[in-house]
């Protein structure tokens, strides 16, 4: 047994009411003891219900279990104590984000930059949320931090995933793939790719937030009587989207800019979506 | 908090009957609100269940006439007594001035009563008062039943009294003791009133 | 401003194919003006409407989009169509299929510019 | 999230309303707070607190309703900084109900107030006629209140 989780055992065997059941559940978290980190954690809440950072790592526990419902109701315990808790708002937007609800994340994000401007992870996952990839689980505090002490800095984001090569769909379409995106109902890419104005892939951003538009689409045209719907087309302030189904549950979407009229970037998606539905035909899906 | 307006010369306390569940609360407001006059009294408010459980409170606004020169008005109110409304017992008993605890005589329900005087101290705690400087009194209820299931004044003041209280043997349902406790209470509030104290100290 | 707002409608509501147009409350779905054809169900249309454009807009930022202003939605059976005024309206319309889209979408943007001026 | 009933007919409706309407927690409940089905609960006793005061709160509008002359209010909707409540009472073969729904910022008012009346009607057809059960002895009053709720904490 590590000596950090002897000591700390120890400790808490000297006295059962100590808070130092928080720290000895994040030592058998990292250590990827789960269950005995679940056990203890739930054994010192039960002690302290009010104790933030006891819920904070419950929170991590079960987001390491990928219970991101869990993970979430019990952050937002921690917000409940401590509005401005930056581990649970991180948290939170983690648990928003990989849920696809994108706006909830930066507001999560937005909320801990408000309360700890110096917060350079939350700087990172709120550009990465609004602009690039999706930002890795949260990095944990290395000990919990007592309500005097402000919590340690927490070490920096792993660098962004390189984008992956994709199967070249559209290539030879109006000469750049940067702009077609072809995803599966669950919100992941199949083919093609989409750029931030900064050259970041969000491809899986835009395929996570579109599983949430498409299942809206679907829920609107059945309740208003409108039946199945065959086209989306946002205007934006520095470009037009186009979402459509495709096949049996796939999903496109074409992201041209704000000069291309609607009516153009309509019939040019319409040729993309019979493209991709030859390729995915083609893939058996 | 007493509303104590010195121009106008009007005194409005809040007086609150808690007690376990059953002890005869709702019926102490009842007993006031059949005696009191159509032009003393307010409408009496009952936020109950269909079975006549208090869930919230029961409500009675009461004008006392002139008190040592005051016109003094009163806000009578009950708790629910079950446990499992502690949620909202806890919002009623917000800025009592005073508090009269309805005891039930019966021997079986001495536990009963012990654990809601707890429940009484910890709420009274949360809101932040000092539980000494609130002006109480008991009221033992049901004195009317046969001796045998009931505990006798002296008995009950034994095992409740703690803080030297004045008490009143009641029986609430046929009206025994009720206006006694009240005028009871009435003095505690508008004693620490002329002793400057605006009733409840905040601690 | 209701007068504003009914006026709106009223011109939105004349283009050929309409079946009914409202003004909704972005964030909670609720209809604040409505005229609708017999048979619309209005609170549906504002509850649904604002949470598609919500992820729509979600979505539209998150991919450096920036803020949405028009969002159009064509089904099998009908158009729902709707114009933000920011910081918290929408105009939302219901049409049929044979809506003439350029119109309705010229006549919303010019009200949902108005109400925000 | 656990999504509990004490009697099966409310589960599929319950259910239902959760994933249309999106909501965090839901109650149903008598107008005593004594709780039929929940969903999003992890503690009993914040269950209990829950439905005391949502019972509260009905009772408390229903007598502001009366002294205004109304007959009684329909839904009620708190707009909160992350949460908003709608409370809504709902009449069903078994009596009246309360239904206690706190929701976030991932969905709307509008979608919860449109997906509750769906939920009351899913409500309404599936409760069996109220069954005559002998009234509840003031005594047992307390037990019987603590008795559903226990009954949504047990292990599966």
């Amino acid at each position: 047994m590590a000596d950090d989780i002897r000591s700390l055992t120890a400790a808490l065997a000297r006295d059962p009411a100590s808070i130092a059941y928080a720290e000895l559940a994040e030592a058998l978290r990292r250590r990827n003891q789960p269950d005995e980190a679940l056990r203890v954690a739930l054994h010192g809440l039960s002690r302290h219900p009010q104790h933030a950072d006891g819920h904070d790592v419950l929170a991590r526990i079960y987001s390491d279990m990928g219970d991101l419902d869990r993970a979430r109701l019990a952050w937002s315990k921690v917000l409940e104590i401590a509005p401005d808790h930056a581990g649970a708002l991180k948290g939170v937007a983690f648990v928003r984000f990989r849920q696809g609800d994108v706006a909830a994340a930066a507001a999560a994000l937005e909320q801990a930059l408000a309360a700890d401007p110096t917060d350079e992870a939350a700087r990172r996952a709120l550009e990465t949320v609004r602009h690039g990839p999706p930002p890795a689980p949260p990095p944990a505090p290395p000990q919990p931090a007592t309500a005097e002490a402000p919590p340690a800095a927490p070490p920096p984001a792993p660098a962004a995933p390189e984008a992956r090569p994709r199967p070249a769909v559209f290539n030879g379409f109006d000469r750049s793939t940067a702009d077609i995106l072809l995803l599966d109902e669950r919100g992941l890419v199949l083919a093609g790719g989409l750029l931030s104005s900064s050259g970041a892939d969000v491809g899986e951003v835009a395929a996570a937030g579109l599983a949430g538009v498409s299942g809206e689409a679907t829920r609107t045209g059945e309740y208003l009587g409108l039946g199945t719907w065959r086209t989306i087309v946002a205007e934006a302030e520095t470009a037009n989207m186009v979402v459509a189904p495709v096949g049996e549950g796939a999903l496109l979407l074409v992201r041209r800019d704000r000069s291309m009229p609607v009516g153009l970037a309509l019939r040019f998606a319409e040729r993309a979506r019979g493209t991709a539905s030859a390729w995915l035909a083609g893939q058996g899906a | 908090m007493s509303l104590v307006n010195f121009t106008t010369r009007e005194i409005t306390c809040k007086i609150v009957y808690y007690g376990p569940g059953r002890s005869g609360k709702t019926t102490n407001l009842q007993y006031v609100y059949s005696q009191v006059p159509a032009d003393r009294k307010g409408r009496m408010v009952s936020l109950a269940t269909q079975t006549d459980r208090t869930l919230f409170f029961d409500f009675l606004p009461l004008d006392l006439g002139t008190i040592s020169g005051f016109a003094t008005k009163f806000q009578l109110y009950t708790v629910p007594g079950q446990v499992y409304y502690n949620a909202t017992r806890k919002l009623v008993l917000q800025g009592a001035d005073g508090v009269v605890f309805v005891a039930d005589s019966q021997l079986r329900q001495l536990d009963e009563n012990i654990e809601s005087l707890q429940n009484l101290q910890a709420n009274i705690l949360e809101h932040g008062v000092d539980a000494r400087t609130l002006p109480m009194v008991l009221q033992f209820n049901k004195q009317d039943l046969p001796p045998e299931l009931i505990l006798s004044p002296q008995e009950l003041d034994d095992a409740l009294n703690f803080r030297n209280l004045a008490t009143f043997p009641a029986d609430a349902l046929h009206g025994v003791g009720v206006f006694e406790t009240l005028k009871g209470v009435a003095a505690e509030v508008l004693r620490r009133l002329s002793q400057g104290g605006a009733g409840a100290r905040r601690i | 401003m209701t007068d504003d707002l009914g006026r709106a409608l009223d011109r939105i509501s004349r283009v050929r194919g309409m079946r009914g147009s409202m003004w909704v409350s972005a964030d909670d779905g609720i209809p604040v003006a409505q005229l609708l054809m017999e048979g619309v169900p209005g609170k549906a249309v504002a509850a649904l409407a604002a949470s598609l454009v919500r992820k729509v807009s979600g979505t539209a930022g998150a991919v450096g989009a920036g803020k949405v202003r028009f969002v159009q939605m064509e089904a099998a059976g009908g158009t729902l169509l709707v114009a933000l005024a920011p910081p918290d309206l929408l105009v939302v319309a219901l049409a049929d299929s044979r809506v003439n889209i350029g119109l309705a979408r010229l006549e919303m943007m010019r009200a949902a510019l108005a109400v925000t001026a | 999230m656990s999504t509990t009933v004490v009697e099966p007919w409310a589960e599929q409706p319950l259910l239902r309303y959760v994933a249309e309407s999106s909501a965090r927690l839901v109650v149903v409940m008598t107008s005593a707070g004594q709780v039929m089905a929940q969903h999003g609960f992890a503690r009993a006793v914040d269950l209990m607190a829950a439905s005391a005061l949502g019972a509260a709160i009905m009772a408390a509008s229903s007598a502001l309703a009366q002294q205004v002359g109304e007959r009684s209010f329909g839904a009620l909707f708190h707009a909160g900084e992350r949460h908003g409540i709608h409370l809504a009472p709902c009449s069903t073969p078994r009596g009246t109900l309360i239904v206690l729904t706190v929701f976030g910022r991932e969905t709307s008012i509008g979608l919860v107030e449109l997906f509750y009346e769906e939920f009351a009607v899913a409500l309404r057809r599936a409760a069996p006629a109220e069954q005559l059960r002998e009234p509840v002895l003031a005594a047992d009053f307390e037990a019987d209140l603590n008795r559903s709720l226990s009954s949504l904490f047990q292990p599966r």
